[in-house]
């Protein structure tokens, strides 16, 4: 019967990826292939990170928890940089790529714009580490057994999959903000993309008290939303043409510019 | 564990594929899995199933904690999520309980009993109320009026609660951590407070025992053979194992088939055991007490008979697997009547077995002997002599040896399937006269604590396994009883009877040993090195095991007979381990045994200076004829197999209520339909969303 | 032409090298040099290959709009953007269809290795080791000290690859001298005890798993009808995706065998001494494989026929309705020849394209082929379904897709499922090697789009996610771990 | 290979030659000429062979059908029958499953 809780947690925590994924991504090769160089991207990245954290931890004493905890802490605000780095190494990639084929055919339109990129690249980022972060826990979750026989909350299978749904989304909004930052030349978008990025990473210190994490990351998760909108060309005149033209539910319809 | 190697393997096997699969840091916050369980495993006969059985993934139930009796209803009825698994105190392990969870199986899941700490007052046996029932010598044919126990019931407090089949399964758990965290678990989520019903999440169990065998022997044993692929797959296996034997003068073992001119007094006890639990048989009362005696009476022939002979052989013979029908008395029958053995039946001149002695009600001692067989005036003859024999060998000791009523049969013991081929003289030596003074036959309480085995606490590990108690010296007076009677009985002469006594350190060690603790310095000098593995601290468990293998408490039998009886000889270890006295020695091996047995420690080293034994301590093949034969169907002797499993454990963890469960499902369904029709609308707009770039943004085209 | 191949291999070797130092610079470079090339082409080409370029716009209109599987719609729907930017449009169908090739063997890719992880982690026959080996690793790995298992482990792999060489000179010299009827039925041999024998296998231990009771009859009709139906639809006609579904299929049980029986570290080294050798088999000037396909060349006949997962049924589907006069008629031969090359994004002209566009797909299939190919019956058996995979009638658009050997199919889906098997059951362990062997497959690919030579498929991919098993299992997992644990999220 | 290009003629023998390969116990055969020329039957303007291949495939989809049933019918007694039939169930059996009869 925990197979019930297996499949909500993956709908929680990937619905909205996979949706976005069939609806822009599968049909064009292109992105896909994208998508994919943008996962492995984070992979790297990860890997780094982890090296660091393993060789840190193997040079401490493994006994004190204190150290070891505050080992884990640093080892995720490295990791946090470092996709961000590696953000911005693939965002210096795909520009040149796309310079490289803008010379060729003569005139200023390429096969996939830079904002297609960035909103492809950043889903990438999102699915690989919400992937990493879940995928084990969704492979425990289908049961027979629920956590807690230590004390833990038993909603811990479901914080986990809405914070990694937070997470993909976070992330796809981050590559928008990112490139489109990098494009203008508007650094200061970019250190916000890496403070709220290391503020999400921060927020989730204070598990399990899931109110404290789960909440600001959703106000983040917001914010970032409308700015993505709008820095992907979007405005509320075009919502309310679009919502015109045919009504949607509006709430929802600016809350993610994809 | 040894006697299951190749399962063990396959457990490990699986364990490891299971435990690999699940070691991450969740999986921990999920499970808690139990250390020590005992399985109750299924057995098979020639028409029944019977122990217990698992789904191949486990049963999963709620844990209810059964205070009583009464409290049953909660879990057969009232209790609103089942089905339940029921953690049972010792106390509350009878048949009534047991039976009524049985019908009521579609709302239990499994059992687990938190094994006691002390034995019930009021005795407890799980074995039928008559032991061997069909197999023995009393059959409809042999005296109607003896079959079926009609005239004496020999276990009268047997619930015959191991031939009972469950399907789900019981465990047995010892009363450690892992029951605390079991109570714990319970208290804190499935307790039921002044009768409002438990909040979710509760507290569940999972147990493993999934057995591959089904129906009876002859299906489980077709299955074996028809299994034709790469990597053929058994389902179950005879149980069986080797009878221990030994003789005064040696008898060549290689010549099988009649002696001429041998006359051989049979001296029997049996080897085994067995309880409700797979490898829990500590079995004191109804094994260990019988051979220990006779081990020591052998001990105590042994100058005797090396000084003055007596003109008869004495062979003692430890069966194994007398618990299932007799499977090592009627193998060993069997071979003599097939000259499979080194004698034959003919050779035989009398029998005394020692059966359970260990607990004598004021210091008697049963002398049974078969009515039927005696109605043959020549068996009477030998019998009546045997028992005056016994008579007078008890009379200076602090033993009175009483004959029973003439006509009641003789108890279940090995020596009825010597009757069954032909009327022998016998006497078997029991404490009780008419029914069991053993009041746990075959269960897990026949213990050392039932023997009255207790030691002071002050005492190290040394001093316990030379301290000699109430019941040793008991024990060592019958053993002095049996010896000086097998030495009348082969004819030894009347003036060296009184230097005939057994050792009471000896009696004393060995029930420690076998009671208390293999892995003592005693038993060690005197086993060969590579069995150092098999000495446990624990009590020895005497269940007989599956044929091919041999069992810890055979090989310690063996070892210990060829000390007690054999002679240290001067060779070198190699040709000591080659059963010969010399490079060019080809015959001793026919006729001795040599063991190297490992010997003590030196003062303040690791090595020990080892030394050569030469006995006539031999094992012999226990495993019934009916396997031989391939009779799986066989009336005469037993067809026992126990079947095989791929996994056995148990894990406790936390269920989550239905609701929460549905909640989570609706939820993700919810977030997925949004999302995609979200989605589908954005990307079908979004050059109208985001029309004020300049080409559009990211539009399918 | 010979020193223009001469120097594409230079260039080659180079990108080789720093795919390891930055794979992430191939994607753009890769772009950069297909267009070059392509513009030179086009030059060069002259009338029939602006002829070409149209055509292949109009059809790119089509194949744009549509997803490989369904085909292209009606061009009516695009014509006005084909019109008004018919050169970038042109240069972007290249990028697209390239793109599109390489999507086009990552969905059977992912297929064959879901299958093979899938079964890994519900059948426990396939993980647990029972001390069987094959011969051809006749060193047991359960050694008590570490050095003996290198060594042992390094003897099988020294063995495997040794054995796997021979029967590639073998098989060269088999078609230098002609024996094709020797080739033929063993192919025929094989592919029908891989389809029949392991096909019986994986029953028998599903139904074990699963603990069902399965009767003589019924198997038998099951692995009769999947066994001949397979024989038909690979060695003669059936429909394509059946076809597919085939050879991922015999893919899949051939890998699953190779995860069983290949001890943990030989099949490792293996799989890293395979790829050096397909490496070396390729692009040496006297490698095997490369002489196999001169000779080919010279002979000027398909090259020796391989078992190939093809994907070009869009292709002729998307030709089909764009609905060209020379399409239904019998002098077809020469017009979707002249079309197709574009379509299929190697602009060059057509009968270069052939040894460009294809031969480096024969040849992968090729030496994969071989891999296995000496290791096991079975494999032989798969390795040369070759011929087959080309029904002799069949028409030349058939050869225009993009086709993989499935000995690329083989060694991935080991890679995977070796590392869901050994990595103590952490699914992320799975998922990195897969997006490391999917990215080595992209880089791959846009490399065979830069130089129209063959190219080993193996190296890059298997590299990656050899470094990327042992990364993730050590270093990544404990982390992951102690983050799920605190439930702190990156 | 693809119908599109397969001239009508060759059409009618491949479905002919699929249609009488079933008859070889071979009910997926029938299943794949069913499903693969359903829409040469059916969907697509009449031309001349079109009669015959809608002959074949009706008939290799009875044929399928007929197979099915048997299949089903069978499987269901022997899952049925097979512990009650004891040694005979037992040699019947490819798989026997383990601890259940």
């Amino acid at each position: 019967m925990t197979a019930a809780v297996f499949f909500g947690c993956t709908f929680i925590a990937f619905g909205p990826a996979i949706a976005l994924f069939w609806f822009t991504i599968a049909r064009e090769p292109l992105r896909v292939i994208f998508l994919i160089a943008g996962a492995f991207f984070w992979l790297v990245s990860l890997l780094l990170a982890s090296l660091v954290w393993f060789i840190s931890v193997q040079i401490s004493n493994k006994d004190s928890a204190a150290q070891q905890k505050g080992l884990l802490i640093f080892g995720v605000v490295l990791s946090v940089l470092l996709q961000e780095t590696f953000r911005f190494a693939y965002y210096k990639l795909l520009k040149k790529a796309n310079e490289g084929l803008l010379t060729l055919s003569q005139e200023e339109t390429m096969p996939i714009s830079i904002r297609q990129l960035a909103y492809v690249s950043g889903l990438g980022f999102g699915f690989m580490s919400g992937a990493f972060s879940v995928v084990n826990i969704l492979a425990d979750s289908a049961g027979p057994g629920t956590i807690g026989i230590h004390g833990d909350s038993q909603h811990y299978f479901l914080s986990s999959a809405f914070m990694t749904m937070a997470i993909i989304l976070l992330h796809m909004f981050w590559g928008i903000v990112f490139f489109d930052g990098c494009e203008n030349r508007r650094w200061w978008a970019v250190a916000t993309v890496v403070l709220s990025h290391l503020l999400v990473s921060c927020l989730t210190f204070q598990n399990p008290e899931y109110v404290g994490s789960l909440v600001p990351t959703y106000v983040i998760l917001f914010l970032m939303g409308v700015w993505a909108f709008y820095s992907a060309g979007g405005s509320l005149r075009n919502l309310k043409l679009c919502l015109t033209c045919k009504d949607t539910d509006f709430l929802l319809a600016n809350h993610r510019p994809r | 564990m040894d006697l299951l190697s190749s399962k063990w393997l396959v457990n490990l096997l699986v364990c490891w594929f299971f435990i690999g699969v699940g070691c991450n840091s969740v999986e921990k916050k999920i499970y808690v899995h139990l250390n020590y369980t005992i399985p109750c495993v299924r057995l098979l006969n020639a028409t029944h199933q019977i122990g217990c059985q698992s789904h191949l993934s486990g049963n999963v139930g709620v844990l209810h904690v059964l205070e009583s009796e009464e409290n049953l209803d909660w879990v057969l009825r009232s209790g609103l999520n089942p089905p339940y698994l029921v953690i049972l105190e010792s106390p509350l392990f009878t048949r009534s309980i047991m039976m009524k969870l049985k019908n009521g199986s579609s709302r239990v899941a499994g059992v687990a009993v938190v094994a006691a700490n002390a034995n019930p007052p009021d005795g407890f046996s799980p074995h039928t109320n008559c032991p061997n029932e069909n197999t023995g010598v009393y059959t409809e044919s042999y005296d109607p009026a003896m079959s079926h126990c009609n005239v004496t019931v020999w276990n009268p407090l047997g619930n015959g609660l191991s031939y009972e089949e469950f399907d789900f399964p019981i465990f047995s758990m010892k009363d450690d951590n892992d029951t605390l965290v079991i109570r714990q678990c319970y208290m804190d989520h499935n307790r039921a407070v002044n009768g409002s019903t438990p909040q979710y999440p509760l507290c569940a169990m999972q147990l493993f025992s999934h057995m591959s065998a089904v129906t009876n022997t002859a299906t489980c044993m077709r299955r074996n053979d028809i299994n034709f692929s790469i990597s053929p797959e058994m389902v179950c296996d005879p149980l069986g194992d080797y009878n221990v034997w030994a003789s005064t003068k040696p008898l060549n073992n290689t010549a099988k088939g009649h002696k001429d001119g041998e006359r051989v007094v049979v001296a029997a006890a049996r080897l085994d055991s067995r309880s409700f639990f797979f490898d829990v048989a500590p079995g004191a009362q109804s094994g260990v007490s019988g051979f220990v005696a006779l081990l020591a009476a052998a001990h105590a022939l042994r100058n005797a008979t090396q000084e003055a002979p007596p003109p008869r052989n004495i062979l003692y013979a430890f069966f194994q697997g007398e618990t299932f029908d007799y499977i090592g008395s009627s193998r060993m029958v069997y071979d003599m009547q097939n000259n499979q053995f080194a004698v034959d039946l003919d050779n035989i001149h009398s029998v005394l077995e020692v059966g359970q002695v260990g607990l004598r009600a004021e210091s008697k001692l049963w002398l049974h002997s078969d009515p039927v067989s005696r109605k043959n005036s020549s068996v009477d003859e030998e019998v009546k002599k045997l028992i005056q024999n016994l008579q007078s060998a008890a009379t200076d000791l602090n033993v009175s040896a009483e004959v029973p009523n003439v006509s009641q049969p003789l108890p279940p013991c090995s020596f009825q399937r010597f009757l069954r081929a032909r009327p022998i003289p016998g006497v078997v030596i029991e404490d009780h006269q008419s029914a069991f003074t053993n009041r746990f036959y075959e269960s897990m309480y026949d213990n050392a604590e039932h023997l009255n085995i207790s030691y002071p606490s002050n005492l190290t590990l040394e001093e316990q396994l030379e301290f000699v108690t109430d019941t040793a010296m008991a024990l060592t007076e019958v053993a002095t009883m049996v010896a000086r009677t097998l030495y009348a009985q082969a004819g030894g002469a009347e003036s060296q009877r009184n230097n005939i006594n057994a050792d009471r350190q000896i009696v004393t060690r060995m029930l420690y040993g076998f009671l208390v603790r293999s892995n003592n310095s005693w038993f060690q000098q005197l086993i060969p090195s590579d069995l150092m593995s098999h000495l446990t601290d624990t009590p020895t468990n005497f269940y007989v095991g599956v044929a091919p293998q041999t069992s810890k408490p055979t090989y310690l039998v063996q070892y210990l007979l060829a000390n007690l009886t054999g002679s240290t000889v001067n060779i070198t270890q190699e040709n000591c381990q080659n059963q010969r006295e010399s490079e060019e020695d080809k015959e001793n091996k026919h006729m001795y045994f040599y063991v190297w047995a490992q010997g003590a420690a030196l003062p303040n080293s690791t090595e020990r200076e080892g030394f050569c034994t030469r006995s006539t301590a031999r094992l012999v093949k226990a495993m019934s004829p009916a396997f031989d034969l391939r009779e799986y169907t066989s009336k005469d002797y037993s067809t026992w197999t126990e079947s095989r499993w791929k996994s056995i454990k148990g894990r406790i963890f936390l269920v989550a209520s239905h609701e929460l469960e549905m909640v989570t499902l609706g939820v993700g369904v919810g977030v997925l339909l949004t999302s995609l029709l979200l989605t589908y609308f954005m990307s079908s707009k979004a050059d109208i969303l985001f029309s004020s770039g300049r080409e559009p943004a990211n539009a399918t085209y | 032409m010979a020193n223009n191949v001469e120097d594409i291999e230079n260039n080659m070797d180079e990108q080789e090298t720093n795919v390891a130092s930055e794979p992430t610079q191939q994607p753009q470079e890769a772009a950069g040099t297909r267009a070059r090339s392509r513009g030179g082409s086009g030059a060069g080409g002259g009338g029939g290959g602006g002829g070409g370029g149209d055509g292949g716009g109009g059809d790119g209109g089509g194949g744009n709009s549509s997803g490989p599987e369904q085909n292209g719609q009606p061009p009516t729907a695009q014509p006005p953007r084909v019109v008004e930017t018919e050169e970038d449009e042109d240069e972007e169908l290249t990028l697209k269809y390239g793109a599109k090739h390489v999507i086009m063997l990552f969905v059977p890719v992912t297929l064959c290795m879901v299958v093979v992880v899938a079964t890994i982690k519900s059948v426990s026959f396939y993980t647990q080791n029972d001390g069987q080996r094959l011969i051809y690793t006749p060193f047991p790995e359960d050694t008590d000290t570490m050095g003996q298992r290198a060594v042992n482990s390094i003897l099988n792999a020294t063995i495997m690859i040794t054995v796997i060489i021979v029967m590639t000179l073998v098989l060269v010299l088999l078609y230098k001298y002609r024996c094709y009827k020797v080739i033929q039925g063993w192919l025929f041999l094989s592919s029908l005890l891989l389809l029949f024998f392991f096909s019986y296998i994986y029953l028998k231990e599903v139904f074990k798993t699963y603990n069902l009771a399965m009767d003589y009859f019924t198997l038998a009709i099951i692995i009769w009808n999947f066994g001949v139906v397979g024989m038909m639809c690979i060695h003669w006609k059936g429909p394509l995706r059946l076809q597919q579904a085939y050879l991922i299929m015999i893919s899949a049980l051939m890998a699953l065998v190779f995860i069983k029986y290949l001890p943990e570290w030989t099949a490792w080294l293996i799989l890293a001494v395979i790829s050096v050798y397909d490496l070396l088999a390729v692009l040496c000037p006297k490698g095997p494989l490369r002489i196999l396909v001169e000779t080919a060349q010279e002979r000027n006949e398909p090259i020796f026929p391989a078992l190939i997962y093809s994907s070009t049924m869009v292709w002729l589907v998307n030709m089909a309705d764009t609905e060209w006069p020379p399409k239904r008629n019998s002098t077809e031969a020469a017009a979707p020849q002249q079309e197709a090359p574009e379509a299929v994004a190697s602009p060059a002209p057509t009968t270069l394209s052939d040894d460009g566009g294809f031969n480096p797909l024969w040849v992968n299939q090729q030496q994969h082929q071989l891999g296995p190919l000496q290791t096991t019956d079975e494999t032989r058996r798969e390795i040369q379904e070759l011929p087959s995979a080309r029904p002799p009638v069949e028409d030349d658009d058939e050869e225009r897709g993009v086709k993989l050997g499935l000995g690329d199919f083989i060694f991935y889906s080991m890679l995977v499922g070796k590392a869901s098997a050994t990595a103590s059951g952490d699914w992320n362990t799975t998922l990195a090697c897969f997006v490391a062997i999917l990215i080595g497959l992209c880089l791959t690919l846009l490399l065979l789009a830069i130089f129209k030579k063959a190219l080993p498929a193996l190296p890059i991919s298997i590299f990656f996610g050899l470094v990327f098993y042992f990364a993730t299992d050590n270093l990544v997992q404990p982390f992951m771990d102690r983050l799920a644990l605190h439930q702190f999220y990156i | 290979m693809n119908l599109e290009r397969v001239p009508n003629e060759e059409k009618l023998t491949l479905c002919r030659k699929y249609y009488l390969g079933g008859f070889a116990f071979l009910p997926f055969l029938w299943l794949v000429n069913v499903v693969w020329f359903f829409k040469e039957a059916f969907m697509k303007p009449v031309y001349t062979e079109q009669l015959q291949i809608k002959t074949y495939v009706k008939r290799s989809a009875l044929g399928l059908l007929f197979w099915v049933t048997v299949l089903t019918t069978w499987i269901t007694i022997f899952q049925r029958f097979r512990a009650e039939w004891g040694e005979v169930g037992d040699y019947l059996s490819f798989t026997i499953p383990l601890g259940i009869p």
